[in-house]
């Protein structure tokens, strides 16, 4: 077990260090390099800067050295919490993204608590009750959550909360609690606003994991082992909850590995129409902008924390089967 | 080039070890094998019929896969009287050799099932032998499928239909139509019979029996099951983790049991007769891991007539009695049958 | 080791029927005899009655895109400032004089303009009325890209066109027709999927075909590099990568630069799954008994594995086809996939991002209707069609 | 009757698939006695397994049981007729292995794969029994080691994976011992595993079957194990019994084509047989019986006159034959008889 956590670590950490190269090379994309376009942004606001802070900047990132030297740089000093320079704001990229990417976690962990209450217990009616009008319904509901972009239901949702209640849906806090230190209250505002997005991101991604959970309750329901239960003379309740419904979730857990990924792309888009403060406008507003420190930042901060989920969930995967526990 | 004695297979120390490998942080590596076959030796007559019999997991489907050479042997020599090419060690030879040699030597398979492509036609499945070595085509072709189709005791009508319309035991005669196709020398049937049904199994058997007289074929006989094996085999060789244990004449074997293992397979098969009094001689414990044999004999930690030096020798398989081959030390002392 | 040796019956459920049997009773068994797997296959699919509804839905949405120009009377690109935030409008059959006509037609407009919030409505004016036409003649264009010809299916007699629009699905801020910016649009969105998902399949089949049918060493870099690639959140790396199109591309440049990021993670699905298919293919006794037949590599790849997986890989493209629908949508929403003046599903949604535009003109979340009822009627054929190609369906 | 456990009369279960309805269980009758083992034998496809599923009222959709009685004896008082119950009520599950136990084919897939064998055994000894946790666990132990598990203790915190084949199915029949059921049923419970093992398992079961007094219902289609096994046997082929008697008649005086033709079929390893009889044709479509006798179209006795569907009828002592020349076949001798 220590060994599988080990070694299921070392992949994490191979995978971050690859992360790191893409952010990079994401960084490095746009023309012309990250000084010079410093320099023309301040130019073209009438500054002079002195020759000599320019050479330092110069060491500093290592511009003119090749570009393995020039990544190894930004990535000591990433490992340090230095992302370097927002073009477009003027101050350091961790200043503005430590609180954006908290407040994401917490919208995408929310919604991943959504998913699962909703999907689970519905795959199992779903597959207990194979091809009942309920069953019929359920999937159909779960294929149109997959087929509505999430930010077309944000719209929606917004436009039915702007027309009929006159109110702005979107945002995470009330005006008042924006700016305010945290609180009981803030907590509760927060909780309060996190509804809607929880509902807007779960959706797409309920469908699938409904459907994973249906078919994999149907692949156990009628395994000898749950016969087996039965002729014990468990009330058939138990016999479903405690058997099937356990092995099923296990394919289940390992899914959040893959859907991880994905809903992190929920989770942006979303934030973009709802305008939560997460890190989703930010990346935007960075790309559009070609503010390429900031954006690379923020990809690699959300592949880590994808990769990490991943390896939650694996890790979670080989503590609740024995199956997996044993190789 | 014929042998002297009439033998077509003469199969020496024969090993085939799979590897288990252990996922480590980067790559995998093999941390120990498990030795499916190791060390068979034994030699196949001309129009013989040999049964190899084993419970599951003691080599048998293997030792006839490293044969045919579907799977490449970690050690050891098959030499095979080649009807066109004379002598061969099939062990060494090449993809391009094999081809070739699998003109003479096949393979009837346990799953009928699996076993034929479920999106071809009878007459594609059991043409494409002859399409494949370009010796028959067009009508020739077709009127030879339908000559097989009538040996195997299928209508040549069925020739355009697909595998899903046959029951089990109807695609067990196309696999075996198909066998026949390029007129072997030798044919592995690797439990040929086991998937089927009770009822059907007979008519299967009776067909291997027939065709065997009909073409003077060679046959491995691959099963788990006694009954089978001596209802058909000439000789019979048993196999335990790897090795073979036991090997003699079918009725000499039946009747003069020489290994304690033997013995205790035997005992276990029950008798489809209820007056039948018979000493049930149940083993102990498990079979031992093919990756972990025990040390000496592997039989020793389930043999009622262990002795300390069963524990640390290995008895080779030596002949007891002439042409009855049995790997125990005390072959000769102990009274063994049923 | 010796395979799965199961003795006497093969394990099976008492009841299960035979394969044949599974296909239902109607059709004679003669007939199933001699179909082949692919018929049978169809014979099953043909039963699916929503996925064989959603295959009608998808054809005709495909003709409406190959035939946007002719569909429609408005470029959909002009401007037209005197009709911006037209609501969709209504035919009717009863004239000026308020008598019934065999011709449909559209009531006049009347614009007003709200004097405290300066937003423009529009009334209908029962007094004028005006005719629809079938046939006539607008702006040219090539029909298929081939056939010069200005001939439009309908319109309002060209003489109108300064008093009066005929906008089925209204116009949008610039008074642009929302009926022929949606049908320009599909062909866009409903062709960027298809181009994508090839360009995944080409990728997919060679890189998973040699992955599975090789293993070892290059099998094992190209699944590390899958990994890699599937644990990325793809949206981030969609829109970074997209924002790094250089900005003085073409807009045809452009549609393949974006057609390509599309498939950067589509082709590791599709790897993965031609991968396993060959893996599994490969132990199949009936491959060994090809082989054993004197079949060649080639032979044995391409009649025996490859036929055994097509209809899968079909099923899987068609399910993947509305997740590239759905990530063009949304890249281009963001202003980050295809821009103006290309037209997709996507760029229009884009004119709907200010909630207060929605408000007011809600028909400009139309398109959004479009890609739901595209990404549905895809989800509803892929299952049919892998229910179809798996022949032990629940 | 004083000695009649369980009677299983006029039993029909069909299945409802899409492709058509499968007649699985077509009018069965049968009886098994206290302390005895009756042996159920048949080919894939014949209702055996699906007869079981109904004694223990667990008959799942597509499947229905459409008519019958399977009346249950084991109480002093009057009899339960089980089909008659609610199949998820609590009368019904009191019986289920409290008085009705059964092991399944494949001792494998039978074991949850995520639960230790101790969770899974405790938990019927709690829920029939009414023990506490510790007690129950005690009681595991104890009957893991009645069926010769080394290490029971041990044993308990283990999962299916780690045990052999053996093994799991020794788990499987100190479980359906726990509640010391008066019928066991066995539906085939040695296919999945090798001779040996088999061995084992059957001296086992006849052990346990003299120590507990139970009554053994025991599903196979092996004619071996069944003359090793059972009192009494009953032949069924598609849904039907065509044969029922003791089983030293069904060897050595069998009446009905099928079990002849059957017997005769079978390659033996303790006498040298020259060539096997046949039965020719396949096993018919289960959705698609032969009107008539159903046996009809692979019948050596088959007379086309004759065809119509013949009744179950007694020709004598205990001796059932769904056969119009029952009388006439039984007068030939067996194969059993021919070879000794």
């Amino acid at each position: 077990m220590i060994q599988f956590i080990i070694r299921r670590s070392l992949i994490a950490i191979v995978m971050i260090a690859a992360i790191s190269v893409v952010s990079f090379i994401i960084i490095q994309l746009p023309p012309g390099d990250y000084l010079t376009s410093y320099i023309a942004d301040l130019s073209a606001m009438g500054e002079r800067i002195p020759a000599e802070q320019i050479s330092a900047l110069r060491d500093a990132y290592g511009f003119d050295q090749p570009i393995h030297v020039q990544y190894l740089k930004w990535v000591g000093k990433a490992l340090r919490g230095d992302f370097g320079q927002s073009l477009e704001w003027g101050v350091p990229v961790s200043m503005l993204i430590w609180d954006r990417l908290g407040l994401t976690v917490i919208v995408g962990l929310s919604s991943l608590l959504f998913v699962w209450a909703v999907a689970i217990p519905v795959g199992v009616f779903s597959a207990t009750h194979q091809y009942s009008l309920l069953d019929y319904l359920f999937t159909f509901l779960g294929v149109l959550g997959l087929a509505i972009p999430n930010f077309l239901f944000a719209l929606v949702l917004m436009w039915v909360g702007y027309s009929v209640f006159g109110q702005n849906v979107g945002g995470l806090f009330s005006p008042e609690y924006q700016n305010a230190p945290w609180s009981v209250e803030k907590v509760l505002d927060l909780l309060n606003h996190l509804l809607i997005p929880m509902i807007v991101i779960g959706t797409s991604w309920t469908a699938g994991l409904i459907r994973t959970m249906r078919a994999n309750m149907l692949d156990e329901i009628n395994q000898p082992y749950v016969e087996a239960a039965r002729a014990k003379g468990l009330s058939e309740r138990r016999v479903i909850w405690k058997y099937p419904v356990r092995v099923a979730l296990n394919p289940f857990i390992s899914t959040v590995g893959y859907a991880l990924p994905q809903m992190v792309g929920g989770v942006l888009i979303t934030a973009v129409v709802l305008n939560l403060p997460t890190v989703g406008p930010l990346l935007l507003r960075s790309l559009l902008s070609q503010d390429m420190y900031m954006a690379g930042a923020i990809v690699m901060l959300l592949s880590i924390l994808t990769v990490i989920g991943t390896l939650i969930s694996d890790i979670l995967l080989a503590v609740l089967d024995p199956r997996i526990r044993l190789e | 080039m014929m042998t002297e004695d009439g033998t077509l297979l003469q199969v020496s120390d024969l090993k085939k070890h799979f590897p288990i490998y252990s996922q480590g942080v980067f790559r995998r590596q093999a941390v120990n094998y498990v030795r499916a076959v190791d060390g068979v030796s034994f030699t196949i007559k001309r129009g013989e019929v040999l049964g190899l019999v084993g419970e599951s997991g003691c080599g048998k489907t293997t030792t006839g896969r490293v044969i045919l050479r579907a799977l490449k042997p970690t050690g050891g020599e098959v030499l095979f009287q080649d009807r066109d090419k004379g002598e061969v060690d099939l062990a060494r030879l090449d993809r391009a050799e094999l081809r070739d040699i699998w003109r003479n030597i096949q393979l009837i398979f346990q799953d009928p099932y699996s076993s034929l492509n479920p999106r071809m036609t009878l007459e594609q499945i059991v043409g494409e032998p002859l399409h494949n070595y370009d010796i028959l085509h067009g009508g020739a072709l077709h009127d030879r499928v339908a000559e097989l189709l009538r040996l195997v005791g299928l209508r040549p009508e069925y020739m355009s239909r697909y595998p899903h319309a046959f029951s089990g035991g109807q695609r067990q005669r196309i696999g075996i139509a198909r066998a026949l196709a390029l007129n072997p020398q030798m044919i592995i049937c690797d439990e040929p019979v086991s998937a089927l049904d009770v009822s059907i199994q007979a008519q299967i058997l009776n067909l291997l029996q027939d065709l065997q007289a009909q073409f003077q074929l060679t046959y491995l006989f691959i099963s788990h099951d006694l009954s089978v094996v001596r209802h058909l085999s000439d000789r019979v060789a048993v196999m335990y983790v790897g090795k073979i244990v036991e090997i003699a004449d079918t009725e000499e074997l039946f009747n003069s049991i020489r290994h304690p293992y033997s013995e205790a397979l035997l005992s276990s098969a029950p008798t489809p007769d209820p007056r039948a009094k018979r000493k049930h001689i149940p083993l102990k414990g498990e079979v031992p891991d093919p990756a972990n044999p025990p040390s000496g004999c592997y039989f020793h930690p389930r043999c009622q007539y262990v002795k300390d030096r069963c524990k640390v020798e290995t008895p080779p398989l030596r002949e007891t009695t002439p042409g009855h081959w049995a790997a125990c030390h005390f072959s000769e002392a102990l009274s063994l049958g049923v | 080791m010796d395979s799965i040796e199961s003795k006497g019956q093969p394990i099976k459920a008492e009841v299960e029927g035979a394969l044949p049997v599974a296909l239902g009773a109607g059709i004679e068994d003669e007939k199933i005899a001699v179909a082949s797997p692919r018929q049978l296959m169809w014979w099953k699919f043909r039963k699916h009655r929503v996925a064989v509804a959603s295959a009608v839905v998808l054809v005709i949405f495909y003709l409406l895109a190959l035939f946007a120009d002719f569909l429609t009377f408005y470029d959909p690109n002009a401007y037209n400032s005197d009709f911006k935030f037209v609501p969709p409008q209504s035919i009717t059959f009863i004239d000026a004089e308020g008598n019934f006509s065999l011709r449909p037609g559209v009531s006049g407009l009347i614009s007003k303009r709200d004097p405290e919030t300066l937003r423009i409505t529009y009334e209908t004016d029962p007094t004028r009325w005006y005719p629809i036409h079938f046939f006539v003649k607008g702006y040219s264009y090539k029909l298929l890209g081939l056939i010069e010809t200005d001939v439009h299916l309908f319109g309002l007699d060209p003489a109108v066109a300064e008093e009066m629009v005929y906008c089925p699905l209204g116009s949008d801020r610039l008074g642009r027709d929302m009926l022929a910016r949606v049908l320009h649009g599909a062909r866009i969105s409903l062709s960027i999927g298809l181009f994508s998902v090839f360009l995944s399949l080409a990728l997919g089949i060679f890189l998973g075909g040699i992955s599975g049918y090789y293993g070892g060493l290059i099998d094992n870099i190209i699944q590390r590099v899958i990994e890699f690639l599937r644990s990325i959140p793809d949206l981030p790396l969609w829109m970074a990568l997209s924002a790094a199109l250089p900005p003085d591309w073409s807009q045809e440049l452009r549609y393949f630069g974006i057609t390509i990021i599309l498939s950067i993670i589509g082709w590791t699905r599709l790897a993965r799954e031609v991968r396993g298919r060959f893996l599994a293919l490969r132990t199949e006794d009936f491959v060994l008994s090809a082989r054993l037949c004197g079949a060649k590599d080639h032979r044995i790849i391409l009649r025996h594995m490859v036929p055994s997986f097509t209809s899968h890989i079909i099923a899987s493209l068609t399910l993947s086809i509305p997740g590239i629908i759905l990530a063009e949508t949304g890249l281009s929403f963001l202003g980050l996939g295809l821009r103006q003046p290309v037209i997709s599903w996507g760029v229009l949604l884009q004119e709907a991002q200010n909630i207060r535009t929605v408000a007011l003109a809600p028909w400009l979340l139309l398109p959004g209707l479009a890609v739901v009822i595209t990404v549905l009627t895809f989800n509803f054929l892929g299952d049919g069609l892998r229910d179809a190609a798996d022949p032990f369906n629940r | 009757m004083q000695n009649v456990l369980l009677e299983v009369k006029d039993l029909h279960v069909n299945f409802f698939l899409t492709e058509g309805t499968v007649r699985a269980v077509n009018g069965v009758s049968f009886e098994i006695e206290r302390g005895k083992t009756l042996g159920v034998v048949g080919e894939s496809g014949c209702g055996k397994s699906v007869t079981a599923r109904a004694i223990l009222n667990m008959v799942r959709p597509p499947g229905r049981i459409l008519s019958g009685e399977i009346n249950y004896y084991g109480y002093s008082d009057a009899p339960v007729n089980l089909i008659a119950l609610d199949p998820e009520g609590s009368e019904i599950r009191r019986i289920r292995w409290g008085e009705i136990a059964m092991i399944f084919q494949e001792p494998m897939t039978s074991l949850s794969p995520v639960h230790t064998i101790g969770n899974q055994m405790t938990e019927a000894i709690c829920l029939h029994l009414n023990m506490p946790k510790d007690e129950a666990l005690r009681y595991s132990i104890e009957l893991l080691e009645r069926v010769g598990l080394p290490q029971p203790g041990r044993l308990l915190n283990h999962y299916r994976h780690e045990l052999s084949g053996g093994m799991r199915q020794r788990v499987m029949i100190a479980m359906a011992l726990s509640c010391k059921p008066k019928l066991l049923i066995a539906d085939e419970p040695t296919t999945a595993v090798d001779v040996t093992t088999q061995a084992q398992v059957l001296n086992l079961m006849r052990d346990l079957q003299q120590e507990f007094g139970m009554a053994i219902l025991y599903i196979t289609h092996d004619l071996g194990v069944v003359a090793e096994m059972a009192d009494k046997v009953v032949v069924m082929y598609l849904g039907e019994e065509v044969e029922g008697a003791d089983v030293d008649t069904i060897y050595y005086n069998p009446a009905h084509p099928y079990t002849r033709a059957l017997l005769r079929s079978i390659p033996r390893h303790d006498i040298r047989l020259d060539r096997l009889e046949t039965i020719e044709g396949n096993v018919p479509d289960p959705t698609n019986i032969p009107k008539g006798c159903a046996f009809h179209p692979r019948c050596h006795y088959y007379v086309p006159a004759q065809c119509v569907h013949p009744p179950y009828q007694q020709i004598g002592d205990g001796h059932w034959v769904r056969c119009t020349r029952a009388h006439e076949i039984g007068q030939q001798s067996s194969q059993t008889e021919q070879v000794l």
